[in-house]
């Protein structure tokens, strides 16, 4: 297959004009090869006898593959035809699953790479082109290192040798884990970088933090790391203008990304506040239980009952998640919403949901959340209803695929058994992304959800 | 000197390059048969370098001038080794015609360091500062004006040189043209335009391109003498290039020369060629230059058959030394990528 | 605990959880929760905080009681009376 | 409301990486332009299409072949080479009412037309205290990677997207192929769209009434969690691809394909570089002041604190591109390299 422009890679044998027993001259037309831009005539550049048709019509192969062999008329050996690539002499067998195009392997002797010890980077491993000019590329590289003139920063991340190794000057610290630090109350001074040129990365802080947490638990005093006096809270000093930006882009993407269904259902909440009202007259106020804790603790373990909507989007595919991060919004004085995560919040009861949603809550609105803490939930609650609202029709966080939202429980009119009387209800919805499942799914989340706070003493 | 004689010792370096025939320029080409026999060379360089790019030893653009080896022979040979040559992206013939040796060409198309541009041009930017041969310009109608300047440069100088350039019609119609045909006229400076018309500008066809299809009657307007040739006849070619050179030389004014000609290929190796009616192409191939020439010259007995074979085995020896040297010459190494940047670059010696 | 004591310890506490509250500008009649924007857990901790203040345990179903500054008021004052 | 928001309610943000439907049909970056210039010719009378060659030869890049037998000459006009000519005879016609497509043949020519573009095009509202109107849209080629040398291999999308006034847009997918087009036609400002060289090739599928896409917002073109790419154009394949290889090493990287140059979509670059702390952008440009640059700029001025390593840029070696491949290779980003920066910027670096 003839090389008919810079950017072909392959071609179709679209038609023959000779078959095998004709005479050829140089310059003949033979075949029509179809292109991506067009159909395009071939000619032969040999004298001779057509031998061999080796492609056939309709047939796609790549530049540089035989499509004919044509004998010399001198009772020579034949020679493959059209592309003087094939000319070339044989090469040494490669391993055969995804044998490079001959165009490859010549280029790979062109310049002395050997194919064998090359990992392709190609579909199912093959060796592309480009790993064969990388190969040389790096052997260049290792050999004349480019860094200055070509601008390729490879000796970052590496301490050279002739650098400072000690302590002395200025600390290097990346952005991120200052902030952190100074969030966290992480002297930098005490710690070691595990990054290039032995900067400090957040990573270094997470570990101290958690460090400094655990000697803390430790010990009798049981007094929290606080970050220093000097530290605004977080959430006040975090321009409420950018986080207004980062909630309206990621809502916009995702009101223009995902396909979101609506359901919603009353639930009767009599049982569950009767259970609540129990058990907080024997708790300690500070621990008293909210109807909002109930509803989380049932979410999170109707999510494990519909595994479908607890998870992520990603790449064009449901990946559902090995836990239930339940997220839940908790909105700022002052504008803007965080969404902390409870860690495996299907199997703590209620009582120690209602502790992690009061730590949070607190430590979100000072600023004091663990990057952990925010990372990615499986699936989401608003709570709006706290605000007075009935029902909440919300956006699903992308890339999770659904989320949950309860209003407000007010007391209306219901009839149960057949009788009408006045119960406490609360209208819950569910937002859910289409691309990963659809109304009858999300139909069995929210039954899940109504069936567990009927049996709240389960929970 | 014969083909075999140049071929022999036949080196990998451009140094040893420069030593073969084409070095010496237009010795003994002004014959007719020389004339031939240079067109000859063009037309079967060409003709490699199609089979080469099928397969894929040569990459990038192709663009062949196979059936336009009469301008190529015609006026680049008529040069004088002070005079410039600025050409198109169309440019293989012009350069072995200004004796650009074919292995550096070869080689250039292969990508090695042995190129006439060291593998970084490839086939549309072919240099050879030496023989005052300022590239392949492959943005159309952007080598007119650089043309004017070098002219501007000989002529404050006091220098005879004449900047001869070479643009197609398509360049006719961009406005780099008309400002450099009026810079020239305006400034006296000595610049030899010649247009080789070959009918189309890439797809499109001189009628659809121009209100006014007669190009010599346009430049005329520009105040200089200008002349429509016949660019299938090297003989004509030759003979007006001639004296429009000793025009430019003796007037210090610029001088315009419309060279109708006509590719036989299409554009481009990609080039599908759905714009060209074959029947036309098939009525120019009858006025192919060389068939013509060769009948004409055999008829009057100034060339014998024998004569043309034993050129035929001679190119094709030169032109399979030239393949020879390039497939096997070094590529430049990469660490050399950032080389010729700027004259106080890296690899670079004192500023020129 | 006199009415002004009272409604002095809401003020006090009140601000505590909502730092940035115009007390000045709240009414005796106005809905506490939608006025200052407490969601439940804010609740709970206004209730704890009073109990501990006041020195006696609000129950869960009190919270009625504290719904406005004027009734939250005037619960205080006959809780701490009703105790002492 | 602006006009330039008129799509923001397509929801279409990632199907082209969605198993196609089962009405998609098999297509490529070329045939999608082609259906999406039919398309928009077809909806519009005042769409017309002139360029070198777009014509009778079928468009440079053969993006055009079959329109001018179907619109006639009329729409589909060739021009002579005079890309200043037509250019501004594009800017003219859109003033008057049309919508015009000009289309230069690569972004090299077009700099024979910069004028036009930068002091007509780009300038005329401002400058007419918003009497003037260029609704007009200006296609070319652009990009290296094909061997075509020093003076066809340019990539210049950085210097359009410095010019206010001006949309700038790359489409890098099928569906941004097939999709941006009629919306670039509805803004009343001009549009430029750079269509790399080496995608025209790209095949695929699309839906087979696909619909417009959001020519305001960069879009994901896949999640993680360690690193954001930030690519547009030809580099998005590469910037992918070597997500691929660093999914393999363990390593979570998010790919964010720019596909609008100017106005650029803060918002989604600052969200996803929020997420993953670090940072390599791709661009196939020239480092100095390119849009890498830009992007870079714009993170360190308003994600400081978000930033856990070096802002890494994978761009072109600063010289013009050598016609010998293995140079041609050395002097552009390729996927090894992406990697080795996003090893760098989390750190993985030995």
């Amino acid at each position: 297959m003839p090389s008919l422009g810079a950017d072909m890679d392959e071609g179709i044998l679209l038609e023959w004009l000779v078959k095998a027993g004709d005479a050829v001259h140089r310059g003949d037309i033979v075949a029509v090869v179809e292109t991506p831009k067009s159909a395009v005539e071939v000619e032969t550049f040999d004298d001779g006898t057509v031998q061999q048709l080796l492609v056939e019509e309709g047939q796609t192969v790549p530049v540089g593959a035989p499509l004919a062999v044509i004998a010399d008329g001198h009772g020579a050996a034949p020679v493959e035809a059209v592309p003087a690539v094939a000319a070339t002499p044989p090469v040494v067998a490669v391993p055969a699953v995804h044998p490079p195009s001959p165009v490859l392997r010549h280029r790979a002797r062109e310049l002395g790479v050997d194919l064998d010890q090359l990992t392709g980077t190609g579909p199912d491993g093959a060796v592309t082109r480009q790993d064969v000019e990388h190969a040389v590329a790096v052997h260049a590289v290792d050999r004349h290192p480019l860094d200055r003139h070509v601008g390729r920063p490879r000796g970052r991340g590496r301490v050279p040798a002739a650098a400072p190794t000690g302590r002395a000057g200025r600390l290097r610290v990346s952005p991120l884990a200052r902030r952190l630090a100074a969030e966290q109350g992480v002297d930098l001074a005490t710690l070691a970088g595990s990054g290039p040129g032995e900067s400090i990365r957040a990573a270094d802080v997470r570990d101290a933090a958690a460090a400094g947490r655990d000697a803390a638990a430790a010990g009798r005093d049981g007094r929290p790391v606080e970050p220093p006096a000097t530290t605004p809270p977080r959430a006040e000093h975090a321009a409420p203008q950018d986080m207004r930006t980062a909630i309206a882009a990621l809502m916009s993407r995702s009101n223009r990304e995902v396909p979101h269904y609506y359901l919603s259902t009353t639930i009767d909440l009599h049982a569950a506040l009767q259970w609540m009202h129990e058990r907080n007259r024997e708790l300690e106020i500070a621990d008293r239980l909210v109807p909002a804790a109930l509803m989380l603790a049932a979410t999170a373990r109707a999510a494990r009952q519909v595994p479908q909507l607890n998870g992520h989007w990603v790449d064009g595919g449901f990946v559902p998640a090995v836990q239930v991060r339940l997220g839940f919004i908790v909105s700022l004085r002052g504008g803007g919403l965080l969404v902390p995560a409870i860690a495996e919040a299907d199997s703590v009861s209620v009582v120690e949901t209602m502790a992690r949603v009061r730590d949070l809550t607190r430590r979100a609105r000072s600023g004091r959340l663990r990057a952990s803490e925010l990372a990615e939930p499986s699936i989401t609650v608003s709570n709006l209803g706290e605000q007075g609202v009935e029902s909440v029709q919300g956006v699903i966080y992308p890339p999770q695929v659904a989320l949950v939202g309860f209003g407000t429980p007010v007391e209306r009119p219901w009839a149960v058994d057949g009788l009408i009387g006045v119960r406490p209800l609360v209208t819950a919805t569910l937002a859910g992304d289409h691309r990963a499942s659809d109304g009858a799914t999300g139909a069995r989340l929210l039954r899940a959800i109504d069936a567990l706070l009927q049996r709240p003493e389960e929970l | 000197m014969t083909a075999t004689e140049q071929r022999s010792g036949t080196a990998t370096e451009r140094a040893a390059a420069d030593t073969t025939e084409q070095a010496t320029g237009t010795s003994g080409a002004d014959t007719p048969a020389g004339l031939l026999r240079a067109m000859l060379r063009i037309r079967r360089f060409e003709e490699k370098c199609a089979e080469l790019y099928s397969a894929t030893k040569i990459r990038g653009f192709l663009h062949l001038c196979i059936g336009e080896e009469a301008v190529a022979v015609g006026v680049v040979g008529a040069l004088a080794a002070e005079d410039a040559v600025v050409s198109t992206y169309r440019e293989h013939g012009h350069a072995l015609a200004r004796g650009v040796p074919m292995t550096a060409i070869m080689a250039e198309m292969f990508g090695r360091s042995t190129g006439c541009s060291g593998g970084r041009g490839g086939s549309m930017h072919l240099f050879d500062a030496g023989r005052r041969f300022y590239g392949g310009n492959a943005i159309v109608a952007g080598g007119l004006p650089v043309a004017v300047g070098l002219a501007l440069a000989d002529h404050l100088t006091g220098s005879p040189a004449v900047t001869a350039c070479l643009f197609g019609d398509g360049a006719f119609a961009e406005g780099e043209w008309h400002e450099s045909a009026n810079l020239a006229a305006l400034w006296h400076l000595p610049v030899l335009f010649c247009c080789e018309n070959n009918r189309y500008a890439m797809g499109t066809s001189l009628a659809r391109e121009h209100a006014q299809t007669d190009l010599a009657a346009r430049a005329a307007s520009y105040g200089m003498v200008s002349w429509a040739v016949d660019g299938m006849d090297v003989t004509q070619v030759r003979e007006a290039t001639t004296k429009a050179l000793a025009y430019v030389r003796d007037s210090g004014q610029p001088c315009f020369l419309e060279l109708r000609t006509y590719r036989f290929r299409a554009h481009s190796m990609y080039d599908p060629d759905r714009y060209r009616d074959p029947a036309e192409i098939e009525q120019w191939k009858r006025s192919d230059p060389i068939p013509a020439l060769t009948e004409q010259l055999v008829q009057r007995g100034q060339v014998t058959t024998a004569d043309v074979e034993q050129w035929e085995r001679e190119i094709g020896q030169e032109i399979a030394a030239a393949v020879a040297a390039a497939d096997a010459a070094p590529l430049e190494p990469v660490e050399d990528l950032t080389r010729h940047l700027t004259s106080t670059g890296p690899g670079e010696g004192s500023a020129s | 605990m006199t009415p002004q004591e009272a409604r002095s310890m809401l003020e006090t506490t009140l601000r505590e959880i909502v730092p940035d509250a115009s007390l000045a500008e709240l009414g005796g009649s106005a809905d506490l929760r939608q006025e200052l924007e407490l969601d439940s857990l804010d609740f709970v901790e206004l209730v704890d905080r009073l109990s501990k203040r006041a020195g006696f345990r609000i129950e869960d179903d009190d919270a009625d009681e504290l719904r406005t500054a004027d009734s939250a008021t005037s619960f205080l004052v006959r809780g701490s009376a009703g105790r002492s | 409301m602006s006009p330039r928001t008129a799509t923001a309610t397509h929801r279409r943000g990632r199907k082209a990486s969605a198993p196609p439907a089962p009405t998609a049909t098999a297509t490529t970056y070329r045939e999608a332009l082609r259906e999406a210039h039919r398309e928009a010719m077809r909806r519009d009378p005042r769409v017309f299409l002139m360029g070198e060659d777009v014509g009778r030869y079928g468009g440079a890049f053969a993006v055009s072949l079959g329109l001018l037998e179907e619109f006639g000459e009329d729409r589909v006009r060739d021009t002579p080479l005079s890309e200043a000519a037509f250019t501004g005879a594009g800017i003219g016609a859109a003033m008057r009412g049309m919508r015009p497509v000009v289309e230069i043949m690569t972004v090299n020519f077009s700099l024979l037309a910069l004028d036009q573009v930068l002091n007509n095009a780009a300038t005329l509202r401002h400058m007419s205290g918003g009497q003037l109107s260029v609704p007009l849209v200006i296609r070319m080629t652009t990009g290296a990677g094909r061997q075509l040398a020093a003076q066809h291999s340019h990539s210049l999308e950085g210097w359009y997207a410095h010019i206010p006034g001006l949309r700038v847009l790359a489409p890098a997918t099928l569906e941004d192929a097939r999709g941006m087009l009629w919306p670039a036609l509805q803004d009343p400002d001009p549009v430029v769209i750079f269509e790399h060289g080496s995608l025209y090739n790209l095949s695929g599928h699309l839906p087979a009434d696909p619909g417009p896409v959001d020519i305001e917002r960069a879009a994901v073109r896949r999640s993680g969690t360690d690193v954001t790419l930030v690519a547009f154009g030809g580099t998005l394949g590469k910037a992918l691809t070597a997500a691929e290889s660093l999914a393999a090493q363990g390593i979570s990287a998010e790919v964010v394909d720019l596909r609008v140059l100017r106005p650029l979509d803060d918002a989604t670059i600052l969200e996803s570089v929020a997420r993953t702390h670090r940072l390599v952008v791709v661009d196939e440009a020239w480092r100095t002041g390119s849009l890498a640059a830009e992007v870079s700029a714009r993170v360190a001025e308003q994600a400081f604190f978000e930033l856990d390593a070096h802002v890494e840029r994978v761009g072109a070696v600063e010289v013009p591109v050598p016609y010998a491949q293995h140079l041609e290779e050395a002097t552009l980003p390729q996927v090894p390299g992406i990697v080795e920066a996003a090893r760098r910027a989390v750190g993985e670096d030995g």
